[in-house]
């Protein structure tokens, strides 16, 4: 990716110098390795501070949400999917956005790179299709595509759906991925090993919201879990109520995720969530023929039927 | 006070030991992440962590904590009555805390242990406890603990410290409720305690990170609060808690009623300033209701109205905890740069 | 399992069609087991997957949900969206381990006396085959 | 240790619907232990926490005076989860009341001064409170004067001893609505900062004015008494936060270093005007 940077830099001072746009969101240099934080650009001659490398995992769709300005805003695939959800679901108007389109080839996995390492990372750069990890008394290069976030390994839309400017060529899109092994490994279960399953997984939760609130998708005034009347879920780390949260927590997301990963990658506790939500996308695509965010055209599927929509389960 | 040499076979046998007197807690690996937690019988605590995900002050203040039962079966003599409930406050012994959460401790104290007001459930654990601190020989990149009032081999709040040289430790109590545990684990092989001088010499001299704080005082308060910079410096954040879990310093929590058919408990939670719940009023009218306001809230509170409500420093202990784990890597140290340093003057020439 | 165990069953029925065949089966003096807690809602489509959570979570041993069908709506296409609602729920709801014959779905027209007695036992006896439910029941919570 | 976050046992004793849109009700709680009440002693100004066994806490102004024995009032806007619940309780039902809690109008320092008070809507709680404990003990004060307002004359609080107090020359009451098609209606119409405009004394430079009511209505009042010479430190006002422990510990209701709950709710105009304005 590298130029990438470059030309973020470029358009977006041309598009504020223009008044093009009021803002330009996107990502600048953190203060740790392995992070990149989302900042929000308003004079042409501070674009300078954009960045853009294999740290750039979280959905800046999600800082859409809402606002009334002409924003100009970096997207790879995931986040031109979930912009153009936002736009089906009336979140932010298409005639508000300048989409700097990335073609993107993945983001790395700060968790799995971190525990690579015995001792504390120092630095992790792009080198192409490498990436060198500086640690306090070692240096690795590591082929990228070993430690790519889960999602980016097996994503299938790299490239922006919708944009208006392009920072570099499209990319190949990955063909043969195979996005939905470990669900299938899941499904294979019985209910007992099932519930274990997730009894394991969630055990680490405390009930943060981060995932939550990473999610682009998760945008409502009042969540359920803040509503008390009726109250739907308990507010304790109680085993119970932490699956009641990440069940309709996954299930609000049936049809809207893109499986950009922001949520797995905000968790403090390194659960893997996104075998829930992957759950309903695999069903969403296996009976509705459906792929979230492809298009600002058609409704999603909890908006819309067929009169043949498969329905065996019904007595 | 005196410092105690422990063989490394006998540190297993030590803890069995106190184990009869004390429960033990320590910090334990569950899928790389390390958490304190209390030991299972026989269970050593892991000390191969930098430190670990959530801070211990679980150890005093659970993330869930039952306030009182009740029984709403009319039936009863005395339903509807809050009854509190039978509580395990014998001895507990945090095994493996690292300094900058005990230090931790002392600070959350001022909130709950007050002239006016005594929170009985943190303090009988409070002092149930004894903290046996691991020092840190080789403290990460985002402790800055030495300029937030602490250090890696910091003693106020612990007990007992103690540092891993290698084939043995070293132990060196710093109270008497130390000095008893050490007699109960059955550790007495007196020492020379100009290695631990040694040791910490060393391990703060490996400290590479810091903040300023010395002018925070002398802010004005509303000015502090009008900055322009919060508007950036909040932008990224998802007011997700995590900070504020993860915190060895933050303490607000939410108090809930549950139900279970005619029982139940009011029971107490974490909570958090980075929700909007935690300040919406009834009407619905939220004094913080933006997510600038919240971000604000957090760090004036922990480097602004702490330090003056208690001339007693910061509300931080520079364990860094909140800037390796934030998602979107909104770092304390860049804010306490902005607050510390904040001139309303120069900010209006400028706009001027 | 006590051997006087019976199966709580917490059904949300459609006003305009199964919860008439409910009573249509009463008033037709048609025997069927009493193990069902009726909500009555205007319609399968007003049925929110947390009214169904939170039935097994107060403890419900099996939940069965029936609307009109398909083309019958009252309000010409409520079914057909909680149709695809309920497909997504169910499936997610046994993927995290729930037992498939816990939660159940039909379509009983007014007209359907027969067919609700019918449903009514057959969910009945599979939630009873399945024993007492221990998923997402929600217990004293595990606090300090 | 006393644990603070216990609630005293309580019965509903009596429960009177004070308002035509039946949204405010007050009860009347008598202690099941009597030895409770005198550890309840409070003072105007002052509140508490409802404890409402199975469903939460919430906090309230205390409306019965400190001079009144054998019970304590409090008067409930249905708003929430707790508050709705509390309005379909009945007298006999068994509840708890945490407090006192919170400091008071500082009625020491306002001993041998004019006393003006201005209450808006279901603010005027305290208010009642006060004014009940600033008549028996009436001597200790020089003039009284009370302004309150309410959308329309059902919608006032405490009719029967408005009432009364009007009767009385030791009071000066200028009761006002926003507006009544009410041909008797024989008080004031208009809004509270008008009428206070047209009542309220000039002040003598020691006349405390003590604000409750809604965030419009004290935005509106605060430069008419700026024009009638009060100075900020004679303007007392009563804050309202979201609370849960409600003795400075849970963390939420601060504005800025200050908790409303134990450093408030009463505070000085002067002061709030050095602290965020997060209420």
């Amino acid at each position: 990716m590298l130029g990438y940077t470059d030309k973020i830099k470029e358009i977006s001072e041309r598009l504020l110098k223009e008044g093009k746009v009021d803002m330009v969101i996107g990502f600048k240099k953190g203060t740790m390795p392995m992070m990149n934080e989302p900042c929000v650009i308003k004079k042409a001659e501070d674009a300078g501070k954009l960045v853009w490398d294999s740290n750039c995992g979280i959905n800046l769709a999600n800082y859409l949400t809402d606002r009334k300005e002409k924003i100009g805003i970096i997207a790879k695939g995931c986040d031109s999917r979930n912009i153009a959800t936002h736009i089906v679901e009336n979140k932010i108007r298409r005639d508000q956005l300048v989409i700097i389109g990335v073609p993107c080839k993945g983001m790395i996995d700060r968790h799995k790179i971190a525990s690579m390492s015995e001792t504390e990372i120092l630095s992790v750069t792009d080198a192409g299709d490498e990436i060198i990890v500086k640690a306090e008394d070692s240096e690795k290069t590591l082929k990228k595509a070993e430690v790519l976030q889960k999602n980016c390994a097996v994503c299938t839309h790299r490239n922006p759906v919708i944009y208006d400017e392009l920072v570099a060529d499209l990319v190949e899109e990955q063909k043969d991925a195979d996005r939905y092994a470990d669900v299938r490994e899941i499904e294979a279960m019985s209910a007992e090993e099932k519930w274990k399953y997730f009894d394991d997984l969630l055990a680490p939760c405390i009930r943060c919201y981060a995932c939550r609130n990473a999610c682009p998708l998760c945008y409502c005034p009042t969540c359920f879990v803040d509503e008390s009347r009726p109250q739907w879920v308990g507010k304790s780390t109680d085993p119970m109520d932490t699956r009641t949260f990440h069940f309709l927590r996954a299930y609000h997301c049936a049809g809207r995720c893109t499986d950009c990963g922001s949520c797995e990658r905000a968790c403090p506790a390194g659960i893997n969530i996104r075998v829930l939500t992957k759950k309903l996308e695999k069903d969403c695509f296996e009976s509705y023929g459906w792929e979230a965010g492809l298009t600002t055209e058609d409704r999603p599927p909890l908006d819309t039927y067929k009169l043949n929509d498969p329905e065996d389960f019904i007595k | 006070m005196k410092v105690i040499k422990i063989d490394k076979k006998d540190w297993a046998g030590g803890l069995g030991k106190l184990s009869d007197a004390y429960r033990l807690f320590g910090p334990v690996k569950d899928k790389d992440v390390s958490d304190f937690k209390e030991l299972a019988a026989g269970e050593l605590p892991d000390f191969d962590f930098l430190n670990t995900n959530l801070s211990a002050k679980s150890a005093v203040f659970p993330q869930n904590e039952v306030m009182f039962e009740y029984s709403l079966d009319e039936s009863q003599e005395d339903h509807h009555i809050m009854k509190e409930p039978e509580k395990d406050y014998s001895p507990r012994a945090v095994i493996g805390i690292r300094p900058c959460d005990a230090a931790a401790f002392l600070l959350v104290k001022r909130n709950f242990d007050t002239p006016e007001y005594k929170d009985p459930y943190w303090i009988r654990a409070y002092e149930a406890s004894t903290f046996v601190g691991l020092a840190c020989n080789d403290p990460g990149k985002t402790c800055f603990c030495t300029t937030a009032g602490c250090g890696p081999f910091h003693e106020d709040g612990l007990d007992v410290l103690i540092a891993d040289a290698g084939d043995h430790f070293l132990a060196k109590a710093i109270t008497e409720k130390g000095e008893a545990l050490l007699q109960a684990a059955g550790w007495g092989a007196e020492a020379d305690g100009g290695q631990i001088e040694t040791m910490k010499k060393a391990a703060e001299a490996k400290i590479s990170s810091t903040v300023s704080t010395d002018s925070l005082k002398d802010k004005v308060t509303t000015e502090l609060y009008d900055a322009s910079f919060w508007e950036d410096t909040a932008f990224a954040c998802l007011n997700c808690g995590t900070c504020t879990y993860v915190c060895p310093t933050c303490w607000c929590f939410d108090i809930q009623d549950e139900n279970y058919g005619k029982a139940g408990i009011r029971m107490r939670n974490w909570d958090s300033c980075m929700y909007p719940l935690f300040t919406i009023h009834g009407s619905g009218h939220n004094p913080r209701g933006t997510k600038t306001q919240r971000v604000r809230q957090r760090f004036m509170h922990k480097l602004k109205y702490y330090v003056d409500k208690y001339g007693a420093g910061i509300q931080c202990v520079g364990c860094g905890r909140c800037v390796r784990l934030c998602p979107v890597n909104i770092d304390i140290r860049e804010v306490c740069e902005f607050m510390n340093s904040y001139d309303p003057a120069a900010t209006t020439c400028k706009a001027a | 399992m006590s051997e006087d165990w019976e199966p709580k069953i917490v059904s949300f029925f459609c006003n305009w069609c199964t919860y008439g065949a409910a009573d249509l089966a009463g008033v037709s003096r048609f025997e069927h087991p009493a193990n069902t807690r009726v909500i009555r809602l205007p319609c399968s489509g007003r049925v929110s997957p947390k009214f169904i959570l939170a039935a097994l979570r107060e403890g419900a041993d099996g939940v069965w949900v029936s609307g009109c069908h398909p083309g019958d709506c009252h309000y010409i296409e409520g079914n057909y969206y909680a149709r695809r609602k309920f497909a997504l729920f169910k499936n997610l709801l046994e993927y995290m381990g729930v037992e498939p014959e816990r939660v159940h779905f039909s379509w009983i027209s007014s007209a359907e006396a027969t067919k609700y007695v019918d449903v009514a036992k057959e969910v009945i006896e599979s939630v009873r085959k399945l024993g007492p439910n221990t998923r997402f029941v929600k217990h004293k919570a595990k606090v300090a | 240790m006393q644990n603070p976050y216990w609630p005293y046992p309580v019965r509903i004793d009596n429960v009177i619907t004070e308002t035509e849109d039946k949204n405010l009700k007050t009860f009347k709680f008598i202690f099941l232990n009597p030895e409770d009440e005198e550890k309840f002693a409070y003072k105007a100004g002052q509140f508490a926490e409802l404890s409402i066994t199975g469903k939460g806490e919430i906090p309230i102004g205390i409306a019965s005076s400190p001079t009144e024995k054998g019970f304590v009032m409090f008067t409930v806007n249905k708003v929430g989860l707790v508050s709705s619940f509390l309005h379909a309780m009945r007298p006999g039902d068994i509840m708890g009341i945490r407090g006192p809690l919170g400091n008071w109008y500082p009625w020491e320092k306002m001993e041998g001064k004019n006393v003006i008070i201005i209450g808006g809507g279901f603010a005027f709680t305290t208010l009642r409170s006060s004014i009940i404990y600033m008549l028996a003990n009436r001597s200790k004060f020089k003039d009284i004067h009370v302004i309150y307002g309410a959308r329309s004359p059902g919608m006032l609080l405490y009719r029967d001893e408005l009432a009364e107090w009007e009767k009385r020359d030791d009071i000066n009451m200028h009761i006002t609505v926003d507006a009544t098609d009410d041909p008797d209606w024989k008080y004031n119409v208009g809004f509270v900062p008008t009428i206070t405009e047209q009542k309220a004394p000039p002040s003598d430079g020691e006349t405390y004015a003590i604000i409750c009511g809604p965030p419009i209505m004290i935005k509106f009042t605060q430069p008419v008494l700026d024009k009638l010479g009060y100075d900020n430190d004679h303007i007392i006002m009563s804050l309202e936060n979201r609370m849960k422990c409600g003795i400075g510990i849970c963390g939420r209701c601060n504005i800025g270093k200050e908790f409303v709950c134990k450093d408030g709710p009463v505070f000085t105009l002067g002061e709030l005007n050095t602290t965020p304005k997060e209420y």
